[in-house]
């Protein structure tokens, strides 16, 4: 698929998003929620660009939402722009501390240690109550946006055109990344981490600038997501959360940023279906779609769609 | 904390322990022969458990003696074990065993998934529990705090026959020597001869018995409710990862370290209770990448 | 949401874009009454979930063979809670925006609650917190449509401290194990405070809050037989009280110690004979298919055997709670209507209804306040196995009338709970029942 | 003159096994170097001693006069020491011309993020080096689908983009069909000509070893057992005998 149908096909996405969302007003959440996810599976995405599977990325998410939360209760007035990046900023700031650890580890083990620090979050807000809230959560309520107090109706047809809009541009971002010489060089970590050493390029400076990156993406998906619930929980970080982004990367496939958007798309609407005509069974559908995608499609949906431009896609 | 309550905590901390190691164990065989972290394994928990109940409930009906009802917990372990086992084993992971490692993990977590619901389909929402055979086999006094006697010594000795029993199998059954060749290279021990494939397969088996070991002798004192494999699982994970993938000597000097840690963080810090085994596990890993039982390996080009 | 919903969405979508506005026509009276039901159909809380929409179910095919409201027949769509909090959200939103319902009955989580009723309100439709127990969501916040048809928190644990302090008046120890979430922790705080303001001599010797769902108590259990506190308090339900109680019955802590279980109702049936007598425990209201006023009612009777014969089990007090949501809503239209002069009412006709509507649903009649809150009598008993039954009943049954123990419209529960003067233990509209002859 | 490479007293033992074993070797500029050694004599170790991909039990290494003991390959690499490998070392996902992109990152402008990669390097400067290997024709294929002999130049090729002082080819004939050795050590050692390269090879092939070496060095068990020109390590008896395999 060349460059110009993608752009066409993200173009039509958007736009039937947002007109989906404006004609029917409760498609708005779960719109934002696609969003959200799809940014996430995006900064998991990222990863597995370098090789590199994390079952704890949502830990950024929980960050990002938690920081929106706590300046929201020390400020109540603070603008929902101002949080966003604020939340953004936090799970930036953390992915770049803990990534400085975790690039040293590879394979099962930068998986293990991602999970093990999500869970040692996800184990304290759970149990900090008096600080966190604790299973709970602690509630958002609606904030001013750019300054200007809306009702929800508003407040949400806002938030979607803004995450589409922001999801587009992270989302062409991210392709460019991965066309940059840091993106092409995380690919090398992949498949050649050792050659890369033996080309003067430090893996795990390649490696941490994605790490950051991912969580950048994944924190921004927190920060939105937070928003449109009015409320984080230690759920958000919990290692099944991390598990549904990997997911969704896996259901969308690496070979193109926006296929982790595709993936949402799926996701959600399995989701969707199964509540409404199969309770109880989401879980198992979910399942097997994931199985019938790893037999049938290992490269995802975008994959499918041939939206990789590299020869050895189409090769494979 | 005085040495009374830290006797007590001791005590609490090795059932707890015996339980944890038994699942890791099993998780741990696994990874040591395929490679793979078996998500599902919190699934084969589950299942014995689930399992255990509904035959010790049938057995009690039947006012069936002791020894029978705890050879019933056996019988669902294993039963359990080697249909889920080969369900996953054969049906799966065989199909994508030359794809991409992270591939191979997300299908256990698939067939988790699939599990979750068909455990629900199967036994509903209801708790269920096996109490009687705890009341049967009575209580001990230490230092005037009653213990089940189920706990403090069935479960940690059914722990430790299980370590004894495996290690003696991987030393000097033939079979068990092919395990542990295929542990420590698969190249080399296809190209002596030995049939790799069955090997896993087996293995897989012995390890899906072991998790499902664990939740059948965790019925008896649990309420087994959807999602009582989900917490185990990563519980596992973390005494896996902390002594190192593949080892089960480790394994159960880790378990203990977390059920003692945990026991004494309940009588001087309830609010760390949780937090610990991954505390434990953050610690160690940034420590010994590698955990704290595995020799480093030389790497190559 | 499917395909063909998918559809059309779309083609309804193009409509909007292309300039025609939607016009939603108000029925004079619709066909059939669509309502949305949330309950855990998955997760642990299932276990209150699955009977209360077994309940459901029963009631609405009932009510509807016998004419619905004022004709028109309920048609109830379930949620399941299980999905989370944002799937919830997202399917509540569906339900109300795309399928036109105008009755919510959410939900059974707390957390639930707290996200649902802010939308609700927005969203300009009526929903009944039909088992949710925080009593801060009506607190913090007035809201036009949340009700809830029955207690909360405070009515609750301040019933459950009067009710321990007239059956065991000289303990001087306590000790607290709760589920670590916010049911756990603020029934707690509400019971600590009202315990202290009524006795504040008792000392507090251990507060321990495993975290939900926690599959083994034997190290708290271990360490309250080393404490001995006279009493031993927990809130927890489902499978982690199933857990706890059967532990502690197991190591002989229940006989040290008085056990104070507020929900054990909703266990007894499944604990069997683990439970030793000798228990304090409540119901989350005065639902119970023995209740002293109530057991001979023909109607409550009748629901009881055909309960049983849907489940075999005995309704728990969810599915009371749900009977008395659904009855609260067919009350409140009734007021509408006959407000209305017979005709169909609309949302905000049925939302004023509701205020100050008095109905009942199987045991004593509640009223809803102008806040929101119902006004729900509890009831508390002792635990006592009888002879030849295959689980325990409560007996030496009382019943707290909610005005007595219920925080006033406007005032706020962690304050109001310290203000509790000791005389209340004497009221005379606490009624206790003899029990007759067992 | 200062020598290119130096090592003192060099040694490395794993596990009880002498891998090298006090080793004293020069190298200077402009030689050609051939290694020659029985199949676990050290000779690759000694190569990832060298590179800084393993790190010695004791003794120091020196490029240039410059203590390198203690730097990561990388650094060392920067320093003008590329490497090649027995086994083509690639990124399999990327085509020929992407990764000698990727081996210019380093030279050229480091890790952009948001430029394309192939817009940020040199294209002529790829082209140039795709011809002197002669793989320009297959610029644009994946990497994976290259024959070995063509994995074994693109190898050579990206150690070569870097444009360095030294270059250590780890066996680069090996896993390729002999009628092709010749053509692909002659395509190596002209691109090294051209760009005034030393080198240093591990070869097996006595032949090649006289055909393109100046020098020859002879491994025996973790040592140095025979060092000098072709014509003198090739008749030395105990490299014959315990190298070569001749009685």
């Amino acid at each position: 698929m060349s460059p110009s149908m993608i752009r066409i096909l993200v173009t039509l996405g958007a736009l039937a998003m947002v007109g989906l969302g404006l004609a029917l007003p409760w498609l708005k959440t779960p719109a934002i929620f696609v969003l959200s996810y799809g940014l996430a599976a995006l900064g998991v995405v990222v990863m597995l660009r370098g090789g590199q599977i994390s079952f704890g990325h949502a830990m950024y998410a929980c960050i990002a939402g938690y920081t929106v939360a706590f300046i929201q209760r020390a400020h109540p007035e603070t603008d929902g722009v101002v949080l966003v990046i604020a939340g953004v900023a936090a799970a930036t700031v953390a992915g770049g501390l803990i990534g400085v650890f975790v690039v040293r580890y590879r394979a099962i083990f930068f998986g293990m240690l991602n999970l093990a620090l999500s869970m040692v979050l996800f184990s304290l807000l759970a149990k900090l109550y008096e600080f966190s809230g604790g299973t709970d959560g602690l509630r958002i309520s609606r904030p001013p946006l750019a300054g200007v107090t809306l009702e929800r109706d508003g407040f949400e047809s806002v938030l979607l055109v803004a995450s589409v809009a922001i999801a587009m541009f992270l989302g062409w971002l991210v392709q460019r990344y991965f066309r940059s010489a840091a993106g092409e060089a995380l690919a090398g970590v992949k498949t050649n981490e050792a050659r890369l050493e033996y080309l003067g390029l430090s893996a795990q400076r390649v490696l941490w600038f994605g790490y950051v990156i991912s969580a950048a993406l994944v924190g921004m998906s927190g920060a939105l997501f937070a928003l449109v619930q009015g409320l984080v929980t230690p759920e958000m970080g919990y290692w099944l959360r991390s598990g549904e982004f990997v997911f969704i990367a896996i259901l969308g496939g690496s070979v193109h940023a926006f296929g982790a958007f595709l993936g949402a798309v799926l996701f959600e609407l399995i989701k969707l279906t199964a509540a409404a005509y199969l309770t109880g069974v989401w879980q198992m559908l979910l399942g097997i779609t994931l199985i019938a995608v790893i037999l049938v499609a290992p490269t995802g949906i975008a994959g499918l769609l041939r939206m990789g431009t590299r020869p050895t896609e189409a090769h494979r | 904390m005085t040495f009374d309550l830290l006797l007590l905590a001791l005590a609490d901390g090795f059932s707890y322990a015996g339980l944890l190691f038994l699942v890791a164990l099993g998780l741990t065989l696994i990874f040591g022969v395929m490679g793979i972290v078996n998500v599902a394994h919190g699934s084969f928990y589950a299942f014995g458990g689930y399992t255990a109940a509904t035959i010790a409930l049938w057995l009690v009906e039947r006012q069936a003696p002791t020894f029978v009802l705890l050879g019933g917990l056996l019988v669902a372990a294993v039963v359990v074990g080697v249909i889920l086992g080969t369900a996953v084993e054969a049906g799966l992971l065989r199909r994508v065993q030359d794809k991409d490692p992270i591939l191979q993990l997300l299908v256990t977590f698939a067939a988790f998934m699939i599990f979750e619901d068909l455990q629900r389909l199967i036994w509903g929402a209801q708790p269920q529990t096996a109490a009687e055979i705890v009341d049967r086999l009575g209580n001990v006094e230490l230092f005037d705090v009653t213990y089940t006697v189920y706990q403090v010594i069935l479960i940690p000795a059914v722990a430790a026959i299980a370590y004894l029993l495996l290690r003696g199998f991987l030393r000097r059954t033939r079979i068990g020597k092919q395990i542990v060749a295929v542990t420590h290279s698969r190249e080399v021990a296809t190209a002596l001869g030995i049939n790799a494939r069955r090997i896993g397969w087996l293995t897989f088996l012995i390890g899906a018995v072991l998790g499902a070991l664990g939740g059948a002798l965790a019925a008896p004192i649990t309420s087994l409710v959807p999602g009582v494999g989900t917490d185990m699982i990563v519980l596992s994970f973390s005494v896996v990862a902390t002594a190192g993938l593949g080892q089960i000597t480790g394994a159960l000097i880790t378990a203990l370290m977390i059920g003692v840690a945990r026991s004494i963080a309940v009588y001087t810090m309830p609010e760390l209770e949780v937090v610990v085994p991954y505390l434990i596990m953050v610690v160690v890993l940034l420590i010994r990448p590698s955990g704290l039982f595995t020799v480093a390996q030389a790497r190559r080009i | 949401m499917g395909l063909r919903s998918l559809l059309g969405a779309c083609a309804l979508s193009m409509l909007a874009l292309a300039g025609s506005p939607l016009a939603l026509a108000q029925a004079d009276k619709p066909a059939e009454l669509k309502i949305g039901i949330t309950t855990f159909v998955t997760g642990p809380a299932s276990v209150f979930g699955v009977p209360g929409k077994a309940a459901a179910e029963l009631w609405i095919e009932e009510f509807n063979a016998a004419g619905g409201i004022n004709g028109v027949k309920l048609a109830p769509i379930y949620l399941d809670e299980g999905l989370g909090g944002d799937n919830l959200l997202s399917e509540y939103r569906r339900l109300v925006q795309e399928q036109g319902v105008k009755v919510m009955l959410a939900s059974i989580s707390s957390g639930n609650c707290n996200i649902i009723a802010p939308v609700a309100e927005d969203l300009k439709v009526l929903n009944i917190l039909w088992d949710c127990s925080t009593e801060k969501v009506l607190e913090d916040r007035r809201y036009k449509y949340v009700f809830r048809t029955q207690a909360n928190a405070t009515t609750e644990m301040v019933a459950t401290v009067l009710y321990l302090l007239r059956t065991k008046p000289d303990f001087k120890t306590i000790a607290v194990v709760n589920q670590d979430y916010a049911w756990g922790r603020d029934s707690w705080e509400i019971f600590r405070n009202t315990l202290l303001a009524l006795k504040p001599d008792v000392k507090i010797v251990a507060e321990l809050f495993p975290k939900f769902g926690a599959p083994d108590y034997s190290t708290e259990i271990s360490r309250l037989s080393a404490l001995k506190p006279d009493v031993i308090l927990s809130t927890a339900w489902g499978g982690d009280l199933d857990t706890f109680v059967r532990q502690a019955s197991q190591r002989g802590l229940i006989k040290k110690s008085t056990m104070v279980l507020p929900l054990v109702e909703s266990s007894l049936e499944r604990l069997g004979t683990a439970v030793p007598d000798g228990v304090i425990g409540g119901m989350r209201g005065d639902h119970y298919y023995l209740h002293p006023e109530y057991k001979d009612d023909a109607r409550h009777k009748a629901f009881v055997q055909k309960f049983r014969a849907k489940t075999k089990a005995y309704p728990i007090y969810p599915v009371y709670h749900m009977v008395q949501a659904l009855e609260a809503l067919a009350a409140g239209y009734d007021k509408a209507i006959k407000a209305n002069k017979g005709k169909w009412p609309t949302t905000e006709q049925v939302t004023d209804a509701m205020r100050g509507l008095e109905f009942r649903g199987l045991t004593r009649p509640v009223r809803i306040r102008e806040d929101g809150q119902g006004l729900e009598d509890q009831m508390l008993g002792v635990t006592r196995t009888l002879p030849g039954q295959p689980f325990a009943t409560l007996t030496n049954l009382t019943l707290v009338p909610a005005s007595l123990v219920t925080t006033p419209v406007g005032q706020r529960s962690p304050e109001w709970v310290k203000t509790v003067k000791p005389d209340l233990l004497k009221s005379p509209a606490i009624k206790t029942f003899p029990d007759a002859g067992n | 003159m200062t020598a290119l490479v130096r090592t003192e007293k060099l040694s490395l033992s794993f596990g009880g096994v002498v891998a090298a074993d006090a080793i004293d070797f020069e190298l200077h500029a402009g030689e050609r170097l051939a290694v020659i050694g029985a199949n676990g004599a050290g000779k690759t170790t000694f190569i990832n001693i060298v590179t800084g991909f393993l790190k010695p039990t004791s003794g120091r290494i020196y490029v240039e006069g410059k203590d390198v003991t203690a730097l990561d390959p990388r650094r060392i690499v920067r320093l003008g020491v590329g490497r090649s490998f027995q086994l083509p070392q690639l990124f399999l996902e990327h085509t020929v011309r992407q990764c000698l992109e990727i081996a210019l990152i380093g030279k050229g402008g480091g890790l952009g993020f948001f430029k394309s990669l192939s817009q940020q390097v040199d294209r002529k400067e790829i082209d140039h080096t795709l011809d002197l290997v002669g793989l320009r024709e297959r610029a644009e294929e994946p990497c994976a689908s290259l024959p070995e002999g063509q994995r074994k130049l693109l190898d050579v090729a990206m150690a070569l983009a870097l444009r360095p002082k030294l270059l250590i080819m780890d066996e680069p004939t090996s896993g390729v069909a002999s009628e092709d050795k010749l053509d692909l050590m002659n395509a190596v050692m002209r691109a090294l000509e051209e760009q005034k390269v030393t080198s240093w090879f591990v070869e097996h092939d006595v032949d090649i070893v006289t055909r393109y070496a100046t020098r020859v060095a002879a491994w025996i068990s973790g040592r140095i057992a025979a060092d000098g020109t072709p014509q003198s390590v090739l008749a030395d008896e105990a490299v014959r005998r315990e190298v070569l395999g001749i009685a």
